[in-house]
């Protein structure tokens, strides 16, 4: 058994915090490696120490058992390793040609030949049946498709050894399966494969060996087939953990807290939205499923009261929020968890007190006559730490300082903490490992026992299918689907996602 | 009047030697105008009378009350100031420091006993080079180069082209504000097109930009031609400036400072023109170069205007309404 | 009468500064290092230019003396910016204000006076192209670092529109963390084309101090700075959209003198002066679309070497 | 206690910095050929060297911390401001006409006016660039320079026509009737413009309404991230555009200050620097009002201490220009220590963090 590439007693140190300490794996060639672990158990860092683009504080690296030092992707791309990112490193404005090229562009110094790597493209996508359009801007075309792209990106590269750092987080199902297929391909053609996922049903399905990660430090390394998925989670997080919230209350469904007639908004030339009809009851949690990108942001801007210009009917808690803005809007009862917590979330520069009042800093027993009352905020602000379980040195800590679980915490508390009717909740748990998601579906799940409506729009099949009551499928800005929690699968929902087929409306 | 201090200047061991302030106005050093001929003087009566001299450079007319206090404190006997903006410091600081004397030029300061208030009419020069520049043009037009819009500048713009008018009715004058006085480059691009235009003489009247225009003239090739000003700028372009509208500053502020010296100034302004001796036209000094382009009978009709302006026999017109009036 | 030939003369030759300074301007901004200390860079190049031509008699080394001079102040801003990840907009407010003292310093120190340096050997005109019909007498007037300058604009144009270079630079200004991934060394190409911005600053200043004229005087830059400044942003960081935002400030210039000189419109010169900012103001008021900066502009980009 | 270390803390690099700025001023002056010391001794004797001498630094402070204040509230928002030196102009033409052609009031009512005309001009003339930001997302930095050139153009057209003195040989308003003139505080040598005060209390004002009201925190939270700020039902659209209005009145109030109190009359091509000098002094202070005062101090010392330096030693201005350069480049690379530091405290947060969570 050879080895592509081995991670040899790999320390990594940001100053006194060791991200990675003593860390050996060996991945061996031909084969697919899962890495498991929590947030911030170092999983990304390691990859990094791997592609080049830290240096470990201890230890080395070995490729093709050849001791190697890298000191810059360079280098790593130089010995056939490849990375696609957590985040799609992709220029929005430039082609998929060109994000493929970049770096060994085709053509001399002097001159970038786009026509031959345009061509050179389409023979990669010929080759590992991946296809894109090269002409493409990357701001025109799906999350999919940029995933492939990034894969591509490293195969143009001429990788042996490819690593995947969360890659499926932001796929439908169907894509999953087919990202599972290319792997497979790949690996088929001699290629080894490091992945990392949160989701352990996936891991279980496409790795041959796993490498569980805590706290930096490697936990063991196993057998696929020789473990299941509460072992797995075992190993990561040191206990059991239960999703999808713990025990449903009957409730009352009576008021219709979100209302949506005809809602159409024309975007450029094309339609995001094409006239959808929606509703949401006190009491109920009621999914959007589907691909990013097919109307669900502009759904969550319109609700919000961010996006106006709009074309139908929308009544949040029985009222018409054409002429509100977002703090009327808000103020009458919406909690609101945006999508993209640092975009929309949060102000990373204001302390976790001050992030916590954001939205309702303005009106008692916030605020007085136009002045801040310190005492209350920060009352307010040490008892949702406490309720919510906020890992912060401080209540002043600033916001960039907390982990992104922690992150979301704040989101949680501020926009659930006074129970709104309403809860408009996007994409809540994003990046979380287990422990923090497990969090966030007990905080939702509580909310709708207690007779609050929630509209949770989400990427993950799995977490809709867990926690809502109802849900409608998503398809080109159009309701293609709606199904109660008896008439939910996975299959089905699947393929209308991807626009297959079109479920009978509900009647 | 000052009561004048020892004339010796401190040559004798014991005595105190006298120390002159000058404050510059915010064009500073360097401005191709006021500031550098002012110094000039100063330098000259400093070599000649033997006194110490304390400068400073404003910043902004709001320092220039501070700047004159911050001579006298710091031991000038009298401080000289160059520039029309000067007045309102000049007289608030005069009476802080009564026992001090200001020498002002440009600024009209009267009835304040201890400043001596220089003013000139710049526009009895400009109206004479206007009258040369009407008679030398080939073309028929030249141009004319202003500062910053203000009423001094106006009265010698409107001075020259009246004077053009007189000896060279048909032809035109065109005159641009460069909004600056101090951007070599703006001068010598409106010189440019001034010469494009067709004019062949430029004169110009816009401080440092003059540089510019100095500059543009030898571009301009043969038969273009500027007209300086200040102390008559000739040096900057011996082969190209052909006459200057003078202001003697620099003698103005010798003989004020000498007066000051040994105790015959007095108080009040004193106004000079051409027969004072405080502007004048100018050639020139090589006068081969001046009689290629003005014949003896051009030198002697300019010489006639002028001495009609000394005498009274034209009134330079000061205004825009007075030009009018007076090309009538 | 309005004289065209006048007003497309004086546009070119006041544009030119501009155009240097601007393309400066759009080469560091593309690779996310704001430089709003062109301003400085101007007048430091216009300095070193005299001085060098004033000591060598040598124009030509005098323009080199000018880039290389605008070059090492930019240096100071890449430092501070690129390597301490320090605030932009603070450096190159040092610098500018550091490059008016030492320059006006410098002057009194080599002349022993203020203003303006003794004239100084400078660029003949390009009398090469005498010969050609028609535009031949025009183009001879020019000084030669306007067709240097056409020669940068084109180059840069074709830099960004045909290089892998230009397509690098573009992805640093726009995610440096992409261009690092791929084994594009950020620093090392921020840090050229900050240098190379200085440079181009300095070859502007030298076009006020030895092309235009022969002389430096003290603030020469006079603000052009600032506006090569704005003309980036108005040409929306492209490089011909920059030196057609360099050329749309200087033909309303011009066209202003000339309202002047013909006093057509019989307003006052001081309103006519405000001319080209107003209908700068006025396009951007009334222009179609946003102008999008590179993404990563004015953001630090601190290497992940722990 | 620990606000006193805090501040030692946050002064020590600005002093280092003004020390390697002294240091370089003097290769300076020793290439001139004079003595560094008796140049700088000569300096703080301009400065502080006597009552008349502290006044006037006092005095110079009063415009540049308006100023300063002016850049950092636009700062907070994340504008750059570099319009403030025509919102100075325009404020100090408000002033004026408010002062000169406002008669017979007593001075409790007309000096307020006058300084209140300086903010509202100023404020208006941050409207325009305001307005273009938010409704066309035009860059700050480009409208304010070009709204700078027209209120130059603008002022002085105003100045030379309808509002021109009536007698007067340089082109300047009237005199500002004394009631609406800014006293100064006299007494021997001392001459001390009450401006300071409203400056310091300009500052605190600033202080106050930056870290205790609801208007403070959501100009913080704009400047902070737009984006969580609009789906928070904080407008940043509005925000930015107060900010530009109150970071536009603070320059008029510079300008207010300079003619109210300082010069007495509006001059034709005034146009004193003040604006521009705003900018490294706010950016130096890191926005901080208290901040401004002391860095503004810091100019004017330089400043005022440069004439003496020209007088008595003969070292010309541009080294204390040069110098004033020199300061804010360090200020600037000193970023690498204070992101270090900073780094090396989230690092210790973080290991807290873990710990906690390992103690689970
Ligand atoms: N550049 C850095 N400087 C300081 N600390 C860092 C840096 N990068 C990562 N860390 C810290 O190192 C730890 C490991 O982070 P890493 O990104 O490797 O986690 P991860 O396992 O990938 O988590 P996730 O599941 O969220 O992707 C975290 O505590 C993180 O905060
Ligand atoms: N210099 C730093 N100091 C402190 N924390 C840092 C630093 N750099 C990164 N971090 C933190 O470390 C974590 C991981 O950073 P990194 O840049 O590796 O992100 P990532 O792994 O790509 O994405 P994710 O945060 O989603 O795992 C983040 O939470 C970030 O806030
Ligand atoms: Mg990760
Ligand atoms: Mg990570």
């Amino acid at each position: 058994m050879t080895y592509a590439i081995e991670a040899i007693n790999v320390c990594k140190y940001f100053g006194n915090l060791k991200a990675n300490d003593d860390i050996t794996i060996h991945v061996e060639k031909g084969t697919v490696h899962a890495i498991c672990g929590e947030n911030g158990a170092g999983k990304s860092t390691l990859m990094n120490v791997l592609y080049g683009l830290y240096l470990p504080t201890a230890g080395h690296i070995r490729i093709n058992e050849e001791d190697v030092s890298l000191k810059n992707p360079k280098d790593a791309i130089e010995r056939g390793i490849g990375m696609v990112h957590q985040h799609f490193m992709l220029i929005q404005n430039l082609t998929i040609a060109e994000n493929i090229v970049l770096g060994q562009e085709t053509g001399t110094k002097l001159f970038l030949d786009r026509k031959k790597a345009i061509k050179e493209v389409e023979e990669l996508c010929e080759k590992y049946n991946l296809h894109v359009d090269p002409k493409a801007r990357v701001d025109e075309i799906t999350v999919g498709m940029q995933q492939r792209v990034e894969i591509l990106k490293a195969l143009y590269r001429g990788v042996d050894l490819l690593i995947l750092d969360e890659p499926t987080a932001v796929l439908a199902p169907q894509e999953i399966e087919e990202l599972f297929e290319n792997i497979r391909l790949l690996v088929s053609k001699g290629k080894t494969v490091i992945i990392i996922t949160h989701k352990l049903n996936e891991v279980l399905e496409i790795s041959n060996r796993i490498s569980v990660l805590r706290l930096g430090k490697l936990i063991g390394t196993v057998n696929t087939n020789e473990v299941d998925e509460s072992k797995l989670t075992q190993m990561m997080v040191g206990r059991d953990v239960v999703l999808g919230g713990r025990e449903r209350k009957e409730t009352i469904k009576k008021d219709e807290v979100l209302k949506i007639e005809n809602l159409s908004l024309t975007k450029g030339h094309h339609k995001a939205l094409d006239e959808i009809n929606i509703d949401v009851k006190s009491g109920e949690i009621v999914g959007i499923a589907g691909i990013d990108g097919n109307g669900q942001s502009e759904l969550i801007e319109i609700v919000s009261g961010l996006l106006k210009h709009y074309t139908g009917e929308v009544e949040v808690n029985g009222e018409n929020i054409k002429r509100k803005n977002v703090r009327k809007v808000r103020a009458d009862g919406l909690g609101y968890i945006p999508e993209d917590r640092h975009r929309d979330g949060l102000v990373l520069d204001y302390s976790v007190a001050e992030n916590m009042i954001l939205g309702q800093h303005y009106h008692e027993p916030f605020a007085k006559n136009y002045f801040l009352k310190f005492n209350a905020i920060n009352d307010f602000a040490e008892q949702n730490i406490k309720d919510f379980d906020i890992r912060t040195m401080s209540k002043d800590s600033l916001a960039s300082t907390l982990s992104g679980g922690n992150q979301q915490k704040i989101i949680l508390a501020r926009e659930t903490c006074n129970k709104p009717k309403f809860i408009l909740a996007s994409q809540p748990t994003r990046g979380l490992d287990v422990g923090a998601i497990e969090f966030v579906h007990n905080t939702l799940v509580e909310a709708r026992n207690n007779e609050q409506g929630i509209l949770l729009v989400s990427f993950e099949l799995d977490e809709i299918l867990a926690l809502c009551d109802r849900l409608y499928v998503f398809h080109m800005g159009k309701v293609v689907g709606e199904l109660k929690k008896e008439e939910f699968d996975v299959e089905e929902i699947g393929k209308m996602m991807l626009g297959l087929r079109e479920a009978k409306a509900n009647g | 009047s000052s009561e004048a201090p020892k004339t010796d200047g401190g040559q004798t061991g014991g005595d105190k030697k006298i120390v002159v302030g000058f404050v510059t106005d915010t064009g500073g050093l360097g401005d191709q105008g006021y500031n550098d001929a002012v110094y000039s003087g100063i330098t000259k009566a400093s070599e000649e009378l033997g006194f110490e001299v304390k400068m400073v450079e404003s910043k902004e007319i709001g320092d220039y009350a501070n700047n004159l206090r911050a001579v006298f404190n710091d031991g000038a006997d009298v401080a000289i100031c160059a520039g029309a903006s000067f007045a309102d410091a000049v007289v608030q600081v005069a009476n802080e420091y009564p026992d001090k004397t200001i020498l002002a030029f440009d600024a009209e300061v009267d009835g304040v006993a201890n400043v001596v208030s220089s003013m000139f009419k710049e526009e009895e020069a400009a109206f004479v080079l206007g009258a040369f520049a009407g008679l030398v043009t080939k073309t028929g037009t030249v141009g004319y180069i202003a500062g910053v819009e203000s009423p001094l500048q106006e009265r010698a713009k409107n001075g020259f082209e009246a004077g053009f008018m007189t000896t060279n009715p048909t032809g035109k004058v065109i005159g641009i504000y460069a909004g600056t006085y101090n951007d070599v480059g703006k001068g010598k691009e409106i010189a440019n097109t001034l010469y494009t235009q067709g004019a062949d003489y430029v004169a110009s009247f816009a401080g440092a930009c003059n540089l510019g225009v100095f500059q543009a003239a030898t571009d301009a090739g043969e038969g273009k031609y500027a007209l300086g000003a200040a102390l008559g700028q000739f040096d900057k372009n011996p082969e190209k400036i052909i006459a200057s509208q003078v202001k003697t500053v620099d003698l103005s502020v010798y003989n004020a400072l000498s007066e000051f010296i040994s105790g015959k100034s007095s108080a009040g302004i004193t106004t000079r023109g051409i027969n004072e001796g405080g502007v004048d036209i100018m050639y020139n000094p090589n006068t081969e170069l001046v009689n290629t382009v003005a014949s003896d009978e051009i030198l002697a009709q300019v010489d006639a205007i002028r001495t009609q302006v000394i005498n009274g026999e034209i009134k330079v017109p000061l205004t825009k309404e007075d030009l009018a009036a007076f090309n009538k | 009468m309005i004289s065209i030939e006048a007003i497309i003369l004086m546009t070119i030759s006041t544009a030119v500064p501009l155009v240097f300074a601007s393309l400066g301007g759009v080469l560091s901004e593309r690779s996310g290092v704001t430089n709003i200390g062109i301003e400085g860079m101007i007048l430091f190049g216009a300095f070193c230019g005299m001085a060098v031509s004033y000591f060598t008699k040598n124009p030509v080394l005098g323009v080199i003396a000018a880039a290389v001079g605008g070059g090492l102040l930019a240096l100071i801003h890449a430092f501070i910016s690129i390597s301490c990840g320090g605030p932009q907009a603070v450096s190159a407010t040092g610098i500018t204000l550091f490059s008016v003292g030492i320059t006006s310093f410098g002057l009194r120190l080599i002349f022993n006076r203020a203003g303006n340096s003794d004239p100084v050997a400078y660029l003949p005109t390009t009398e090469i192209f005498r010969d050609i019909p028609v535009i031949g007498k025009y183009m001879a007037n020019f000084s030669p670092l306007l067709y240097l300058a056409i020669i940068v604009g084109v180059g840069i144009w074709y830099l960004f529109r045909h290089t892998p270079l230009g397509l690098r630079i573009h992805t640093v200004g726009e995610n440096p963390k992409v261009a690092e991934t791929l084994g594009i060394n950020v620093w090392r190409i921020r840090y050229w084309c900050v240098i190379v911005s200085g440079m181009l600053a300095g070859l502007g200043g030298a076009y006020l101090s030895l092309g235009q004229m022969n002389l430096f005087q003290e603030n020469m830059s006079a603000g052009r700075g600032y506006l090569a400044l704005a003309a980036v942003i108005l040409g929306r960081w492209k490089p011909l959209g920059v030196i057609a935002a360099c050329l749309f400030f200087s033909v309303f210039d011009a066209i202003q003198l000339q309202l002047q000189a013909t006093n057509m419109t019989g307003l006052s010169p001081t309103i006519l002066s405000a001319i080209p900012y107003v209908v700068c103001l006025l396009v951007l008021a009334f222009s179609f679309g946003k102008s999008k900066a590179p993404a990563a502009n004015g953001k630090p980009y601190l290497k992940k070497q722990g | 206690m620990d606000k006193i270390k805090k501040t030692c803390s946050e002064l020590k690099m600005p002093l280092i910095a003004i020390a390697f700025a002294f240091v370089f001023g003097s290769l300076l002056i020793l290439s001139t050929g004079k003595n560094p010391i008796e140049a700088y001794s000569a300096l703080f004797r301009g400065a502080f060297g006597s009552p008349a001498a502290i006044s006037q630094t006092l005095n110079k402070a009063i415009p540049l911390i308006f100023t300063g204040l002016s850049v950092s509230i636009a700062y907070q928002c994340k504008s750059l401001n570099i319009g403030g030196e025509g919102q100075l102009v325009f404020g100090a033409f408000g002033a004026s006409l408010v002062g000169v052609y406002l008669k017979g009031l007593p001075m409790l009512v007309h000096l307020p006016l006058a300084i209140l005309a300086g903010f509202i001009f100023g404020g208006l003339w941050a409207v325009i660039p305001g307005l273009l930001k938010i409704k066309k997302d035009v860059n700050t930095v480009i409208s304010t320079i070009m709204m700078n050139y027209v209120a130059f153009s603008v002022v002085s057209f105003l100045i030379n026509t309808y509002f021109k003195a009536d007698k007067s040989d340089f082109v300047a308003m009237n005199w500002v009737e004394t009631t609406a003139r800014i006293p100064f505080i006299q007494n021997g040598g001392l001459r001390i413009c009450i401006g300071i005060i409203f400056a310091i209390i300009a500052a605190i004002i600033l202080r106050i309404l930056l870290q205790k009201t609801v208007l403070g925190y959501e100009i913080k939270a704009v400047g902070g991230n737009q984006n969580a700020s609009n789906s928070n039902g904080i407008s940043s659209k509005k925000n930015i555009l107060i900010s530009l209005i109150i970071s536009g009145g603070l320059a008029g109030l510079a300008g207010a200050m300079d003619i109210l109190g300082n010069s007495g009359k509006l001059y034709d091509g005034y146009n004193p620097g003040y604006g521009f000098d705003g900018i490294p002094i706010a950016l130096l202070a890191k926005g901080n009002p208290v901040g401004v005062i002391l860095t503004a101090l810091l100019f004017s010392v330089l400043r005022t201490g440069a004439v003496t330096m020209q007088t008595s030693v003969g070292v010309s201005r541009t080294i204390v220009d040069a110098m004033q350069g020199v300061i804010i480049l360090f200020i600037a690379a000193e970023y690498i220590f204070t992101i270090y530091k900073k780094a090396r405290l989230n690092r210790t947060k973080m290991i807290e963090e873990k710990k906690l969570e390992g103690a689970q």
